[in-house]
């Protein structure tokens, strides 16, 4: 283990580390742009400089490699010199159109020129133009903003593995481009448009549609697939804008995939069902007239499964499941797509054993499916149409609630907290990031209401869950804090 | 439109990867095979090779766009190049490329260009048509070019040789004028190979020849100067194939050297290889040559084909178990392909991307194994040291730079060419003695001594010697230039490859900087921010200045973005491009007040006023 | 002859009040614009000529606005307060010589030999209706507000007493015709200038500054102006009043401040007189109406003073009132008495 | 004893009275037009190019530096070559705005700007939210 002496005190490194790993392990500011902790290392935007003892001039600290005794300055005017240089050279092609720039607000190349540079530019000469153009379905490239870091192109080989980027050109022509006829077109593209230390590729779904500093952001989790990748939820004007992955090693690493990205158009759906029918109180009444039975999607939160559950004793229903599968598993570096479409199913199993079909021959059926893409599959519609009462919880309009006596709107899932069990029994907390439609009510509550008990919060109905249920035990909101927490008995 | 090759393309092509050991290191000469089988490299070419090399699309398109000499399908049958680097442009490239632009206006069958360095700077101005080189161009020689063009029936000139008389006794460019020189009979009987076999043969230590290397002190001809067989010895030990790349990418305008050496005597090459390659124990060997060089290329792999016959290279050489593969890799055109970690990287099969050292291409080169890269004059030399012994080498020189060197010198003299003479004859000799002086009857103004890189010495300088400041007394005293490593390393400039460009008193210094800073904008290979942008900043800063359109300050301004540069990029380009820029100023800032003043060039030059530099908006 | 002498003072009696009652919406439409040109406004001038019928459209806007007697108050009380604020003062004027006589007929509606003591307790009435407002209010600002000023009312009433006491010295008699009678020898025998006795002179100056604060603070003037000081008190007593109630309140202040103004007149600046312009020999028609004319001259200065003060002065905490009147006034008010009583003495108590 | 300082009672006096009698600073607003100094930050305008197309790129500069938080933006494409951004919607509520001048100090384009015209007349609130076509054919 290699000892270095970092701004005069000593850390030490561990093998192979390079001084600016040394650095951000060890919470020295240095600025940077083509490193990545997800990608290989790169060395060419040469942000990184530090003063290292071994070397007169400075150098770049993300291939340098630690050795013991090195010294290490990040700090001091010759490096803040250095840097503001190679600032100073960075904007030279960059068009400083900020105020047009969808990444202005959240871009690295703002922040360090707000802290570095003035706003004085000593170049008076033409600026090199470069192409601005679509690169695929979902990510456009405003190539005179490209910094040539080679961030994108590195995901693409490294992480996608489908290498649809490349850098074109040389010297100061360079900017990232696709084959002519192949566009960037993989499951996991959009990535990056976050890796984009400028705001050279944008996410064709979120352009010009907010500035960043008047959105409102969430800490949330994915809900396309049972993976349950953390997120980051963009919200302004009660519309999600975008959705982009928060840093978990244990989920998805640093990426997620384009589908769960831009899985939200739903939410403002014009069949999205906004009235209900009936109340809680009378599926309570025709429940308990017996022979009832009970669907439940595994889009569900915790929460809602074990309010469910405590309905199936009280009511003595049998409780059948919907659950969504599609494709494939398929592995991107450190994130995995799931092939189960419901995030919840593997809570499911624990609480209700193996998940068996939708009951038939039910007089009368509740049926509780938060699954966006699931219209009524052709049991379920059996079932309902043998059932006299049928009670009917949705996200959107369709047969079913047409036929229903009792019709109780659901929440999506970035309009309620509550939490999920990702595939490896990773729990972890959805948070609120935009309000329902104005008479929809969370789950938990109008269960709470269907069961008789004093409504609490969704946090309250976990505290209560945890304590039954053996595979939450010890667990509580305060302990799921934003990266979630492996449940017991995993 | 989908491309396909022939089953004997595809034959070819899988025998050129299996010289490799990864497929994708294919990709350079594969697309030369696009070149060959449909004229260009195109869309759905660089889709055909993508796929038979197992890479994407993307990353072939990527490459292909780094390098300049690939046939594009908007390329015209005939390619008419005109060099415009400042060897050329000193002796009047740029209306030369001015009349072509004229005489070939609206000819569907000619495209023309301007292009940097073509290393033919002693014949300049120069162009080359396809692959042909054009030596000593003036416009009636254009006209019947193009006319002949128009007529269809245009055939190669040829290249003349020529090297101007020298009273030094040569070595390595003793038999170049010879007819047949390039031949294996020619060299044969001249004593070729006997060498390398009797090493090879005699199942010597390898470390002994390394030894022998390191004791004759000689140094790496290339540019940098580092000690031979020290490099050799900085090998890493390990298990992996270790690597020797021969870097015959000559590419530093001014120097044109290596392109003699292979053109005319490509076998005293490759005997220095297989000592090398015997010495630091490597069994593949690459030669990595310019893209330009096409008529050398194909030379070079004529020779090395009839070495692989008489059984000197391959699975036995000279009949002992030794290995040595040889593989003649030829580039794209790309200047950054000369720094060894751009070669490297090239080589591979990628953009020529400079790599950041350490590791050091002795620890971690070619293909992530242990490789040494040494330049064309460097290898040919060890026939001759190992042959004559140390004492002979050491005697010529001096101390610290023994041997001899070849010297190119061109620009405003009367006798250009390669000079092969002792390390450390002074710089007046080489010039007015050797060389002619300045012709015409003209004032010498400035000399660059080392390739375009180099910085520029005033005439003063060369004429008096430059101004040494005793550290301990401060006392000034004149001393004399010398052409070896340390004494122009002294004087504040670099010896480097070797090329000395001779500028007269009528060249606006201004001019000149911008035509070298164009160069550096146009080759630099983009990785680096303060290199990418900043060889792009100074060129337009040099460019409006010798237009008229500079400030006072801005003089100021560009030596700080130049002094800015330096040592804050991977490789040394950007201190390259940095070091003339700033030399320039320092040593003629006058010519760049007075250019500010007068508000535009006071010089009356051959030269057309270009509107842009070079390097932007063409690609 | 008795009917004559009657119809005579019956006219004199309406023209009395008519005048008091008349001056208030002058005295509205003064205020207002005086203080807007302090301000550098114009200030109303949009009804008649020169806004001169701003207060009638006043008036009808205060007799159309909805009657409001908050929930829970006293009727009575309610109804009584404001009467109890505008009628004292305005039959002070009774007893006010508004000129020198026409003929036998003394121009002042009620001839009592002891009109300055009628005046004092007639005006002490005042702050009954001010109490009485506060506490029919139902409204603790209200309330406050009429404590605050019959306290300050009363703490006044003695250096205001003290201050009308210096003029009675002087003119030794508390008949306001005598009291003038007796300034008329030429301007300086007027009471501020001593009453004839230069000795006298600083007991008249500082006389009639003692008496005219207090005045301010009798009429719930500015500095003074705590009752009804909106920032503390919301409205201060007549928070809860409305429509022609509070325009009873509000003209009640201003009859207030004529009649005061027409008591210092009288007191301490020779009343009707004034040399050169007035003879107090001459009964005729025309030397009555010019006497009139100099007395309603005299008061209108000094009403024209209430406005100016009004709109320089910021307002006194009460704290600072307090003091201001128990310590400092009536102490200065009882030391000006002795000393003119000391200057009486040695001037053989004769001014 | 509190200081009454009774000299500087007689300097306000004088004062106030130096002000009755100066010169009036209010105008008889009907009759007599105010003409609004240069600079005078009266409701907004979007200017127009010389090719009669807006200036404003959407770049909610304005929006950013509004303390009202009045402006409300929309963007989309633009359908010119020479622009990426254009606003779909531009609104500005009036009844909120506080006409600091802000929006057009930030305005990187001098798109928006406050003109001289202060009196506005409006019977409902929502005519005084001033849309995109109300504010350029100002």
């Amino acid at each position: 283990m290699p000892k270095i002496k970092l701004n005069g005190k000593e850390v030490e490194v561990a093998p192979g580390k390079t001084v600016l790993q040394a650095c951000v392990d060890n919470g020295a500011f240095v600025p940077h742009y083509c490193w990545h902790p997800g990608l290989s290392p790169a060395g060419n935007c040469r942000m990184c400089l530090v003063k290292v003892s071994n070397s007169r001039k400075l150098e770049a600290s993300c291939m340098y490699p630690c050795s013991d005794n090195l010294e290490v300055t990040t700090e001091g005017p010759e490096v803040a010199k250095g840097r503001q240089d190679v600032l100073e050279f960075m904007l030279i092609n960059h068009p400083l159109d900020c105020p047009i720039c969808d990444k202005a607000g959240e871009c690295d190349l703002q922040d360090y020129t707000y802290a570095y540079r003035g706003g004085v530019s000593r170049f008076r000469d033409k600026k090199v133009i470069k192409h601005t153009k679509d690169l695929g379905p979902n990510v456009r490239i405003w190539g005179s903003r490209c910094i040539a870091c080679t961030r994108c192109v590195r995901f693409c080989e490294e992480v996608a593995g489908t290498g649809e980027l490349c850098l074109v050109n040389r010297g100061d022509h360079s900017v990232v481009d696709v084959f002519p006829t192949i566009p960037i077109d993989n499951p996991v593209s959009l990535n990056v448009v976050d890796l984009c230390p400028v705001g050279a590729l944008i996410d064709r779904n979120f352009l010009y549609q907010a500035r960043v500093w008047f959105a409102r952001e969430t800490e949330s989790v994915c809900a396309s697939c049972a993976r349950g990748c953390n997120v980051k939820i963009t919200a302004l004007d009660n519309r999600i804008k975008r959705m982009v992955p928060r840093v978990n090693a244990d989920v998805n690493t640093w990426w997620m995939c384009d589908e769960g990205r831009l899985n939200t158009r739903y939410l403002a759906d014009d069949r999205r069902l906004t009235a209900s029918k009936g109340s809680a109180r009378d599926l309570d009444a025709a429940a308990r007239k017996g022979n009832f039975g009970i669907v439940l999607s595994t889009y569900q939160t915790i929460e809602e499964m074990w309010l469910v559950k405590r309905l199936a004793e009280a009511w003595k229903a049998p409780v059948g499941f919907l659950t969504l599968t599609r494709g494939e598993r398929k592995k991107f570096g450190g994130l995995v797509i799931e092939p189960d479409k419901t995030p919840n199913r593997r809570f499911a199993e624990k609480l209700f054993g193996e998940l068996k079909p939708v009951p038939a021959g039910c007089k009368g059926l509740f049926v509780l499916n938060g699954i966006p893409e699931l219209e009524g599959p052709p049991e379920l519609m059996a079932a309902a149409n043998g059932a006299e009462f049928l009670a009917v919880s949705d996200l959107r309009k369709g047969p079913l609630v047409e036929k229903a006596q009792v019709v109780l709107p659901a929440c999506a899932w970035a309009e309620k907290d509550g939490t999920f069990m990702n595939v490896d029994g990773r729990v972890q907390r959805i948070r609120k990031a935009i309000e329902p439609p104005a008479a929809v009510r969370a789950e938990v509550a109008w269960l709470q209401e269907a069961l008789g008990t004093e409504p609490l919060s969704a946090e309250g109905v976990f505290l209560q869950a945890a304590k039954e249920v053996p595979a939450l035990a010890g667990l509580d909101y305060g302990k799921l804090g934003n990266q979630g927490a492996a449940s017991n008995g995993h | 439109m989908n491309r396909e090759f022939g089953a004997e393309t595809l034959v070819e092509l899988e025998r050129i990867c299996a010289r490799y050991p990864r497929r994708e290191a294919a990709l350079l000469p594969a697309m030369r095979l696009l070149e060959r089988e449909f004229g260009c490299v195109d869309e759905p070419g660089m889709i055909l090779v993508a796929k038979l090399l197992g890479v994407s699309p993307a990353h072939a398109y990527g490459v292909l766009t780094f390098y300049t000499h690939f046939r594009r399908s908007s390329d015209a049958k005939v390619l008419l190049q005109v060099c415009s680097t400042l060897p050329c442009a000193l002796k009047g490239s740029e209306s030369l490329y001015d009349h072509l632009k004229k005489i070939t206006a609206g000819e569907p069958a000619i495209t023309l260009k301007k292009v940097e360095c073509l290393a033919n700077c002693d014949r300049a101005p120069c162009l080359q048509v396809n692959e042909e080189y054009i030596d000593n161009a003036t416009p009636e020689m254009c006209d019947q070019l193009v006319a002949q063009i128009r007529a269809g029936r245009w055939t190669p000139p040829g290249q003349i040789y020529s090297v101007p008389p020298n009273t030094h006794q040569p070595v390595l460019l003793r038999h170049v004028l010879e007819a047949g020189s390039e031949t294996m009979e020619h060299y044969l009987a001249r004593g070729g190979y006997k060498t390398a076999e009797e090493i090879v043969k005699s199942g010597r230590n390898p470390d002994e020849v390394v030894e022998t290397v390191f004791k004759s002190g000689l140094r790496g001809r290339g540019g940098a100067g580092f000690p031979t067989g020290q490099k050799w010895k900085f090998l890493a030990k390990n298990d992996k194939p270790r690597y020797l790349v021969v870097n015959a990418d000559e590419s530093e305008p001014g120097t044109f050297k290596d392109k003699l050496l292979i053109d005319r005597d490509p076998h005293q090459l490759i005997e220095g290889i297989i000592i090398a390659a015997y010495a630091i124990r490597s069994k593949t060997c690459y030669i990595y040559i310019r893209g330009e060089f096409g008529i050398g290329a194909w030379i070079l792999q004529k020779a090395v084909d009839e070495a692989y016959e008489k059984g000197f290279l391959g699975r036995k050489v000279f009949g002992t178990a030794s290995e040595i593969d040889v593989t003649v890799h030829r580039g794209g055109g790309a200047y950054i392909c000369g720094e060894e970690t751009g070669l490297l990287s090239s080589l591979e099969g990628k953009r020529g991307n400079p790599k950041i050292k350490p590791p050091f291409p002795a620890v971690e080169g070619l293909f992530r194994s242990p490789t040494i890269v040494n330049n064309v004059e460097t290898i040919a030399t060890l026939p001759h040291i190992l042959k004559n012994g140390v004492e002979w080498f050491r005697k010529m020189g001096t101390e610290k730079s023994p041997g001899p060197k070849i010297f190119s010198v061109c620009g405003h003299v009367h006798r250009p060419g390669n000079y092969e003479v002792p390390l450390g004859i002074p710089i007046k000799e080489l010039i007015y003695d050797l060389a002619g002086g300045v012709r015409g009857g003209k004032k010498l103004k400035a000399v660059i001594p080392g390739g375009l890189s180099a910085p520029v010495f005033a005439a003063d300088e060369v004429d008096n010697g430059y101004v040494k400041v005793d550290a301990a007394t401060k006392a000034e005293s004149r001393v004399p230039i010398t052409m070896d490593f340390e004494s122009i390393a002294g004087a504040g400039s670099m010896l480097g490859s070797g090329g000395v460009i001779v500028m007269d008193e009528e060249t606006c210094m201004v001019d000149a900087l911008w035509n070298t800073l164009r160069f550096y904008a146009h080759e630099s290979c983009g990785q680096c921010t303060p290199c990418r942008e900043g060889t792009g900043w100074i060129a337009k800063l040099a460019g409006r200045m010798e237009r008229g359109g500079g400030r006072d300050d801005e003089i100021a301004l560009l030596d700080e973005v130049a002094a800015n540069m330096c040592g804050r990029t991977i490789c040394v380009l950007a201190d390259a491009a940095a070091m003339p820029a700033r030399s320039f100023v320092k040593k003629f800032r006058a010519e760049f007040e007075a250019h500010a003043r007068a508000k535009k060039c006071p010089y009356k030059h051959g030269h057309a006023p270009k509107p842009e530099p070079a390097g932007v908006g063409s690609h | 002859m008795v009917t004559k002498d009657v119809l005579y003072k019956l006219v004199v009696f309406l023209a009395t009040v008519g005048i008091a009652v008349g001056l208030v919406p002058i005295m509205t439409i003064v205020e207002r614009r005086v203080a807007a040109f302090i301000q550098n406004r114009w200030g109303p001038n949009r009804v008649g000529p020169w806004g001169l019928l701003q207060p009638v459209a006043d008036g009808i806007k205060a007799f159309f606005k909805e009657e409001f007697v908050p929930a829970r108050a006293d009727r009575l009380l309610h109804f009584i307060a404001p009467m109890l604020v505008f009628v004292p003062p305005a039959i002070g004027f009774a007893v006010i010589p508004w000129g020198n006589q026409i003929g036998s007929v003394k121009l002042q509606a009620v001839n009592l030999n002891i009109g300055v003591l009628f005046m004092m307790s007639v005006l002490s009435i005042a702050v009954y209706g001010l109490a009485i407002g506060g506490w029919a209010s139902n409204n603790k600002w209200s309330l406050l507000g009429g404590l605050r000023a019959s306290a300050q009312l009363i703490s006044y009433e003695l250096t205001l007493g003290l201050a009308i006491l210096v003029a009675i010295m002087m003119a030794e008699s508390v008949d306001p015709q005598v009291i003038v009678a007796k300034q008329t020898r030429g301007i300086l025998s007027w009471n501020v200038f001593g009453g004839g006795n230069l000795l006298a002179l600083p007991c008249g100056l500082l006389g009639i500054l003692l008496l005219y604060t207090a005045a301010l603070a009798e009429n719930n003037r500015l500095p003074f102006d705590l009752p009804e000081c909106e920032q503390e008190l919301v409205g201060g007593y007549h928070t809860e009043y409305s429509s022609m109630k509070f325009a009873m309140f509000f003209m009640g202040e201003y009859v207030a401040m004529v009649n005061m103004s027409a008591i210092v007149t009288m007191l301490y600046l020779g009343g009707w007189y004034f040399p050169g312009i007035t003879n107090p020999a001459d009964h005729s028609w025309l030397g009555g109406i010019l006497s009139v004319g100099v007395f309603m001259a005299k008061t209108f200065a000094i009403l024209f003073v209430y406005v100016w003060i009004r709109w320089t002065f910021p307002r006194f905490k009460y704290n600072q009132l307090m003091n201001l009147g128990w310590k400092g006034l009536l102490p200065l008010s009882l030391a000006n008495v002795a000393l003119l009583a000391v200057v009486g003495v040695f001037t053989g108590g004769k001014p | 004893m509190t200081n009454y300082n009774i000299g500087s009672l007689f300097k306000g006096m004088f004062r106030t009275f130096q002000h009755l009698v100066g010169k009036k600073a209010t105008l008889e607003y009907p009759e007599e037009k105010y003409i609004p100094r240069k600079g005078y930050r009266g409701e907004h305008r979007l200017k127009k190019d010389e090719q009669g197309r807006m200036k404003c790129v959407a770049c909610f500069m304005c929006a950013t530096a509004c303390p009202a938080e009045c402006i409300r933006i929309v963007a989309g494409p633009s359908p010119w070559p020479d622009r990426d951004k254009i606003p779909v919607s531009f609104e500005i509520d009036l009844l909120k705005c506080i006409y600091c001048g802000m929006c057009e100090e930030a305005c990187p384009c001098d798109a928006i700007e406050l003109t001289p015209t202060f009196t506005q007349i409006a019977t409902t609130r929502e005519e005084k939210i001033y849309d995109l076509q109300k504010l350029m054919n100002r």
